[in-house]
């Protein structure tokens, strides 16, 4: 029974890290960029949540949908203005231009919302399923994380691959110049592709935060950190390999911690990476791209 | 609600050019990053007692805070920058790393410190000119023990610290060793670092099953409010014992109170008290803050006053060097009696530690209420 | 239909093409011939958008694309074989070629296909290969296969016969041919200044980054400099 | 008139550079017109400056991203002071103490470099990154429940429990007390040692660079599949500058841990790795005199705006973003060049080409 | 073909090779023996297999089954790296030039394995460092001047035009003293002046350091005009052998590869 409960606390740890990653591998498979302020976007989109839901006394659903507004058009932004200009220079210079960017969202919250963390209340509620005469609880908000991450994946597997606009997006992530030769439009692909990853992002921010309920203007950060560490693990660029190394990436931790011990539980989950990508070097789905010599 | 909202950074009561009429003093404190509550609000609590004490129209202070984002390194940037104001006595560091590290450098600058909540012992251990506001860490650690066995609250106890951080793990040693003196039998102790602090589902089934009827939690109430959350949603309700970081859990915005229901924690300060200091502070608190204080407010509060008393007592004047200030306030601090905040008359020792009596507390009906 | 008017374009310092003018008229073959370095394929992809002038214009189809994106200049009827093929290595041969009939209505794609299955058969063959393993030839019959999936008005192929065999080469030129009788115009950038000339309706020689000479293609063949400079004697 | 090679003459305008550095802020102190919060900062600069150096070494010129590199720092504070401490009675000389301290960080930090070497190096891009990643958080993890201690009979050693379980005897001292780190480091680092010791840096990275070894490190960057059809062994020379950029590291993270009193695991983490690697970036890929500059004025940054109170980081947030979007935007960047060009006359202005050394 | 080489092993035998993509045998049975100082070619349709068969050779693919004898020896235990210290060198059909170093260093990177001191004495700058530093340099000149080359020794090797690079990566690959050189597509991108003037240094290159060299090249003026043994590929398999008038006039070869009509 302890077996079971750790293996649901270990897959609703995980599906948070995996909804994260789904929106950090849309981002980084296709504008080949790692975002690191995408766990600030999260943490913006759950304070959006919450005060639309405490302050503004919005149905839950509306704050969801308003934090997903603001979270698109904050991508949006933050990809025309920062990002953009350095469209042709090295993915390093990108990277610490979003580090900058992620501090600056942390410090701006830090003013508008102040350091005291807010206590987030759950969307879903705060009911759980019970079975086994108690013995193993389930929360609601475990079941509607996975069954969200899950949909999410197909969405966008479905969107990537079959949809005129995936392809473009494909065809971006491997040569942008190319891809403006076959006709698309490179600029607008990218901003839908920050878009749709800050949209996800929101709903990661509400989904984080009602299973975790501490909000403050570093409670992205952490969890942006794993969940990138799970979308390579998962294989870069690859979908499926995001929801399956985000939800890995919280079993392993929760195992670890209950079996061996919860002091070095960090150094389980990073050890399990460094065996898993040594034994499979591009990551559990990620494609072994052989360079033609 | 803003952290940066009130007036002006230094009030100036009369509003004459403070110059050599005024004590500057200063510390350094987590204003940004993960620990900027801690920072933030021992800074608020100071800003009060200042406003107060130049209102009254003795002796002025003027205050300057800057940002050690809870760093070492940052923490004597900002030290040096208060030195280059013409700091002549500190509030030290609001937190126990950058505490130790500050204190080292104002010890060999004979500069005097008085934090109000860098609480590990290394902070003033060898330093004759480094003070305490708080309990020391081993102070709380083993008060919490002694208070549990002698209020029999606990057969089986569960610890959980967290295991990257000086505060909780200092507490936890010296709770550890106090508890086996007293035969305390600890059942199950685990861990949580600041990269692992959502989920605690392990820590709380360990408990669980080696049948803990109380959980001490030395950490702040950030993590500890998700450990009530998530020990409810196990439906598993054991007694919890926290220690003075625990305070403020009461004031989390959103904070559905009942989970905290039956909360015991050794606090020196609570926000809910009645007396008419407590009243008068807190009401001033959220009207500038618009929040509640906890116990760094408190203790940032209680920091001036103290500061007040002994330069009274030693008839130190504004236009004294730092270096003279500090041989004064040594010899000073030792022999006064300060009534505050967070205790009725403080002494403390030459080592720079203080004795003021934790309240114990549990809380009911969302509001603190004396154990005793 | 294209008129390029006293181009300037830089790389940071480098001044590479230096007041360039040419024109194709409609249903023309024009090439550009010039050593290696003389800035061909630069003016190439100034003209397709990948590359910004300083000064001068462009003008496609009546319409100044001086600075309009790439991609609008691939929707009004302009296609470019870029140097280096720039096939996209990690999708299939037929995701390539699909990626270039991009701004099509889908409707038409399984026809045109065809088409172009049946003119490089290899392609067929390695339909679902991963681009990037396909071997050189094959890579560049992919990228001139892929630009005329958009039946474009203007072609633009930068060395188009790099790395094919001869029995290719000669089909390459065959097909440039036959696609320029049904009604594509091309600009054409060739080393096999002779094949090129030999197809050429007009010919520009670029040397260091402006024109030297220009003249019908059989000018050119038959002239005694670009002989010894561009034929081998 | 000797001709210089074009790269000796780069390297020697960084030495000039960190000397005539040196040499004004000595000035400076000597008249006591600096200030106590730059002054205080001197020692700090140091340690960033050769951090970043020796990361420019990984990521810069072996052209492998490292998101780990305050793991083998943290190697070295920590081995750096436990010996330290433990040599207090052997070597009572202090400057010796401290040059033996960061040989001794430095060795630390290279064996672990070179265990953790082996395996990653065997990845590529962003998957060696990550890997780099999870070493940096394992050893913070790891140092966090170390505990070492210090009694006649040698040092102890213990995982996992706590101090009590050293069995220190009689006069025992605590060096590493886990996540409370090592308390009362005694304060040996001096600008001058900093100074020297950038100076090594410098002389072991840019001659490493300009030699056969260098050269060989660099062809892996530039192209892998060559390097190994000339016959240049792949492992053997990712090792090489890995090693020695972690020994370098080592050695500044013992440099930073003797300035102040106290050091824990927990500063050497992923957001000190990731400043480190803003000052590469900063200063440009393989850029060595552009590391030395960014490192220092971003180590600067943040206490100039002190002013500025509340608003500090986030506008250090939004210089770093404006300065990253000044130096990589080709528009801004052809700009800065014409300006260059007008300004300078054509004889000083430096030709384009060939990697930037110094 | 040198009257020295008839008596002599051959430097290089391949018997039997193939190698297997998934199924896909991009080269099957392929047989060759290339003499001490001999220029052979290696022609065929695109995606005959050539340039895998370069790449089985050196060891950037194993071969799935089949035997390479390198002046006698066995190389099937050897890498990429051990191929080239025994004595093959190669250049790319796509160029791979260390793009961002000087073409002087790319030189020296080729002699890496002839130029002999180590790290420390580099880092130290002791006396090895300053002689092994010399000799390189003058031998580099010396190898650049085959192309004329020299002025051009300071020059980041990315930024020179597309034949030129073509010509460094040769010097580069002749640097690391090879028994047998193999060039795939030297000609490619270049006009035709540009590849009479490279066929001279071919020759020139065999005659001045006597080795082997085996080209793949599409550019049939070359091929016929420098080869003395020509094997043609088609779907990974030899399909004739001979000197440049057989294969010339081979229909097979005529039918599947150089076309009715032939240019030039
Ligand atoms: N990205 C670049 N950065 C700097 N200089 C460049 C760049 N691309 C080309 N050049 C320079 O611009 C000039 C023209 O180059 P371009 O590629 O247009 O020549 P080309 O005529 O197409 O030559 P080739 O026959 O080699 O393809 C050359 O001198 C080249 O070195
Ligand atoms: N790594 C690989 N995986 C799958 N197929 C491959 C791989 N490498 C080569 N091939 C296939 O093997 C065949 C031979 O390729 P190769 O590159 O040897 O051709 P080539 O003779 O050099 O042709 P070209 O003259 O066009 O360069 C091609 O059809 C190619 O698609
Ligand atoms: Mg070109
Ligand atoms: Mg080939």
């Amino acid at each position: 029974m302890t077996f079971l409960s750790f293996l649901i606390s270990g897959l609703s740890l995980g599906s948070v890290y995996a909804i994260i990653a789904l929106g950090y591998t849309m981002v980084y498979g296709i504008a080949k960029m790692l975002n690191f302020a995408h766990g600030d976007v999260i943490m913006v989109g759950a304070y959006v949540c919450f005060f639309a839901t405490t302050r503004g006394n919005l149905h839950p659903v509306f704050g969801v949908l308003l934090a997903m507004v603001v979270c698109t058009i904050l991508g949006v932004v933050i990809e025309r203005l920062a990002y953009k200009p350095l469209r042709a220079a090295t993915s390093l210079a990108v990277l610490i231009t979003a580090i900058g960017v992620s501090y600056f969202l942390q410090n701006s919250a830090l003013l508008l919302w102040s350091s005291n963390p807010k206590v987030f209340t759950s969307v879903v509620g705060n009911a759980s399923l019970k079975l086994f005469d108690g013995q193993l609880t389930i929360s609601v908000i475990a079941i509607v994380t996975i069954v969200a991450c899950l949909i999410i994946m197909a969405a966008l597997t479905w969107f990537t691959g079959k949809t005129k606009m995936g392809k473009a997006m494909r065809a971006c992530s491997e040569d942008k110049g190319a891809a403006q030769l076959m006709g698309i439009n490179v600029n607008f692909t990218i901003s839908v592709t920050f878009a749709i990853g800050s949209a996800l992002a929101a709903i990661a921010g509400v989904l984080l935060c009602s299973a975790y309920p501490t909000l403050m203007p570093t409670t992205g950060s952490m969890p942006g950190i794993k969940a990138f560490t799970a979308a390579v693990l998962g294989g870069i660029g690859s979908i499926p390999g995001a929801m399956i190394g985000g939800i890995l990436l919280g079993v392993i931790e929760i195992f670890g911690k209950g079996y061996i011990s919860t002091q070095l539980s960090d150094a389980i989950v990073f050890s399990v990476l460094i065996l898993t990508l040594l034994i499979k070097p591009t990551g559990l789905l990620g494609k072994k791209i052989n360079e033609k010599v | 609600g803003g952290t940066e909202k009130p007036p002006a950074e230094t009030p100036n009561a009369g509003g004459k050019e403070p110059a050599a009429t005024a004590f500057k003093i200063g510390g350094t404190g987590p204003l940004t990053g993960g620990a900027a509550i801690y920072g933030n609000a021992a800074k608020n609590g100071a800003q009060i007692a200042v406003e107060e004490i130049n209102a009254l129209g003795g002796i002025q202070f003027e205050l300057k805070y800057e940002d050690d984002e809870h760093d070492a390194e940052k923490a004597v940037n900002a030290y040096n920058k208060l030195k280059d104001w013409g700091v002549q006595m500190t509030l030290g560091s609001v937190t126990s790393t950058p505490g130790v590290a500050t204190s080292a450098e104002m010890f060999n600058d004979r500069i005097f410190a008085l934090t109000p909540s860098a609480s590990a012992p290394a902070v003033t251990e060898g330093k004759d000119n480094v003070y305490q506001m708080c309990f020391a860490d081993p102070n709380q650690g083993s008060a919490s023990a002694q208070y549990i066995a002698d209020k029999k609250l606990g057969t089986k106890i569960a610890v959980i610290y967290k295991n990257d951080d000086v505060y909780s793990k200092g507490i936890y040693n010296t709770f550890v060793s106090k508890a086996k003196e007293l035969n305390l039998a600890i059942v199950s102790t685990t861990t949580f670092t600041e990269d692992s602090q959502t989920d605690f589902s392990v820590q709380l089934a360990d408990a669980k099953k080696n049948g803990a009827d109380l959980i001490f939690l030395p950490m702040y109430y950030t993590p500890a409010s998700l450990i009530l959350q998530q020990a409810k949603s196990m439906d598993y309700s054991p007694k919890y014992f926290g220690v003075d970081g625990m305070d403020g859990i009461l004031t989390l915005e959103n904070f559905d109170t009942s989970l905290a229901e039956g909360v015991m924690l050794l606090t020196p300060f609570s926000a809910d008290a009645t007396d008419e200091r407590t009243v008068n502070f807190v009401k001033k608190y959220q009207e500038l803050f618009k929040e509640t204080p906890n116990q760094f407010a408190a203790d940032g509060y209680d920091v001036v006053y103290a500061y007040k008393k002994a330069i009274e007592t030693a008839g130190i004047t504004p236009d004294m060097k730092a270096a003279d200030i500090c041989e004064k306030l040594v010899q000073v601090f030792p022999t006064i009696s300060v009534d505050g905040l967070t205790g009725e008359k403080m002494t403390w020792a030459k080592t720079g530690e203080v004795s003021k009596t934790p309240k114990g507390m549990v809380i009911e009906k969302g509001t603190y209420v004396g154990m005793d | 239909m294209l008129k390029v008017d006293n181009i300037n374009v830089f790389y940071g310092a480098i001044h590479a093409i230096k007041g360039i003018s040419l024109e194709v008229n409609e249903g023309e073959i024009v090439t550009l011939i010039g050593a290696n370095g003389a800035g061909k394929s630069t003016v190439l992809k100034t003209i397709s958008g990948l590359l910004r002038t300083k000064t001068g214009g462009i003008n496609f189809l009546g319409k100044d694309i001086t600075s309009t994106a790439p991609h609008k200049i691939v929707e009004r009827g302009l296609a470019h074989v870029p140097e280096g093929r720039r096939i996209f290595l990690q999708m299939t041969v037929q995701e390539n070629l699909e990626m270039g009939a991009y701004t099509c209505p889908s409707g038409g794609i399984e026809a045109e296909l065809e088409k172009i299955y049946a003119l490089f058969p290899r392609l067929l063959e390695r339909r679902k290969q991963v681009a990037g393993t396909l071997s050189g030839g094959e890579q560049q019959m992919l990228a001139i296969g892929r630009a005329l999936m958009s039946k474009p008005k203007l072609l633009m192929l930068d060395e188009p016969s790099m790395g094919l065999a001869p029995i290719l080469v000669e089909q390459i030129f065959t097909i440039i041919q036959e696609m320029n009788k049904a009604g594509t115009t091309v600009l054409l950038v060739e080393q096999n200044a002779q094949m090129a000339l030999s197809i050429a309706d007009r010919a520009y020689v670029l040397e260091t980054g402006s024109i030297s000479i220009s003249g019908t293609g059989r000018e050119l063949a038959e002239s005694d400099e670009i002989r010894k400079a561009y034929l081998g004697g | 008139m000797i001709v210089l090679k074009k790269s000796t003459r780069k390297n020697l305008t960084t030495y000039a550079l960190v000397i005539v550095a040196y040499i004004i802020v000595q000035l400076l102190i000597s008249g006591g017109n600096i200030s106590s919060s730059l002054q205080g900062q001197l020692v700090p600069i140091c340690a960033y400056v050769i951090l970043a150096i020796s990361l420019n070494l990984t990521v810069g010129i072996l052209g492998e991203l490292s998101l780990g590199h305050a793991g083998f720092m943290s190697i070295g504070a920590f081995a750096g002071v436990v010996a330290c401490i433990s040599l207090e009675q052997i070597i009572p000389i202090t400057i010796l103490r401290l040059i033996v301290s960061l040989i001794v960080g430095a060795f630390f930090a290279g064996v672990a470099g070179f265990l953790i070497g082996i395996p990653v190096l065997r990845l590529k891009g962003d998957y060696l990154a990550i890997v780099t990643l999870a070493f940096g958080e394992i050893i913070k993890n790891i140092i966090n429940i170390l505990y070492v201690g210090l009694d006649k009979a040698g040092l102890h050693v213990s995982f996992l429990s706590d101090a009590n379980a050293l069995n220190l005897g009689d006069g025992g001292r605590v060096i590493i007390d886990g996540p409370l780190g090592i308390t009362g480091i005694p304060k040996l680092s001096t600008f001058t040692i900093g100074f020297v010791l950038i100076l090594i840096t410098l002389f072991i990275v840019l001659n490493l660079i300009d030699s056969r070894s260098g050269r060989a490190i660099m062809a892996l960057r530039d192209n892998r599949i060559a390097a190994e059809s000339v016959g240049i062994h792949i492992t053997k020379y990712k090792l090489m500058a890995f090693v020695t950029s972690a020994a370098l590291a080592g050695a500044a993270g013992t440099l930073f841990a003797m300035n102040y009193s106290t050091i824990i695991a927990s500063k050497f983490g992923f957001n000190t790795s990731i400043l480190i690697l803003v000052f590469v970036v900063l200063g440009g890929l393989g850029n060595i005199r552009g590391s030395i500059i960014a490192a220092t004025l971003l180590t600067i940054l943040p206490e100039l705006l002190r002013q500025f109170n509340s608003y500090r980081m986030l506008l250090y947030a939004i210089v770093l973003i404006l300065i990253m979007l000044a130096t990589n935007n080709d528009a801004f960047k052809s700009h800065l060049q014409a300006l260059k060009e007008r300004l300078l006359p054509a004889k000083f202005r430096k030709e384009k080409g060939g990697t930037e050394n110094g | 073909m040198d009257k020295g080489d008839v008596n002599m092993l051959p430097v290089l035998e391949a018997r039997d090779l193939g190698i297997n993509f998934g199924g896909l045998m991009a080269v099957n049975g392929f047989n060759m023996a290339i003499g001490r100082t001999e220029i052979a070619g290696l022609i065929g349709p695109n995606g005959a297999g050539k340039t895998t068969v370069f790449n089985l050779l050196t060891k950037v693919y194993q071969p799935t089954h089949g035997t390479i004898l390198l002046d006698g020896r066995d190389t099937q235990n050897m890498n990429t790296v051990q191929i080239n210290k025994a004595g093959i060198a190669r250049t790319f059909q796509n160029i791979r030039l260390f793009s961002n170093l000087s073409v002087e260093d790319n030189v020296k990177l080729g002699m890496h394995n002839h130029i002999h001191y180590g790290m420390w004495n580099g880092i130290l700058r002791l006396p090895a460092y300053w002689k092994g530093e010399k000799q390189a340099h003058e031998k580099a000149m010396e190898l650049l001047s085959i192309f004329d080359m020299e002025s051009l020794a300071g020059k980041q090797a990315g930024s020179l035009p597309y034949g030129a690079q073509r010509r460094l990566e040769i010097v580069r690959a002749l640097a690391t003293k090879p028994l047998l050189l193999l060039l795939d597509e030297p000609a490619a991108g270049m006009n035709p002046s540009e590849t009479a003037e490279l066929m001279d240094n071919i020759v020139k290159i065999r005659d001045t350091f006597q080795i082997a060299i085996m080209l793949i090249e599409h550019d049939m003026n070359l091929v016929m005009g420098i080869c003395e043994k020509i094997s043609v590929l088609n779907f990974g398999k030899v399909i004739a052998n001979g000197n440049p008038s057989e294969i010339r006039n081979n229909p097979q070869v005529i039918e599947a590869y150089l076309g009715k009509k032939r240019e030039g």
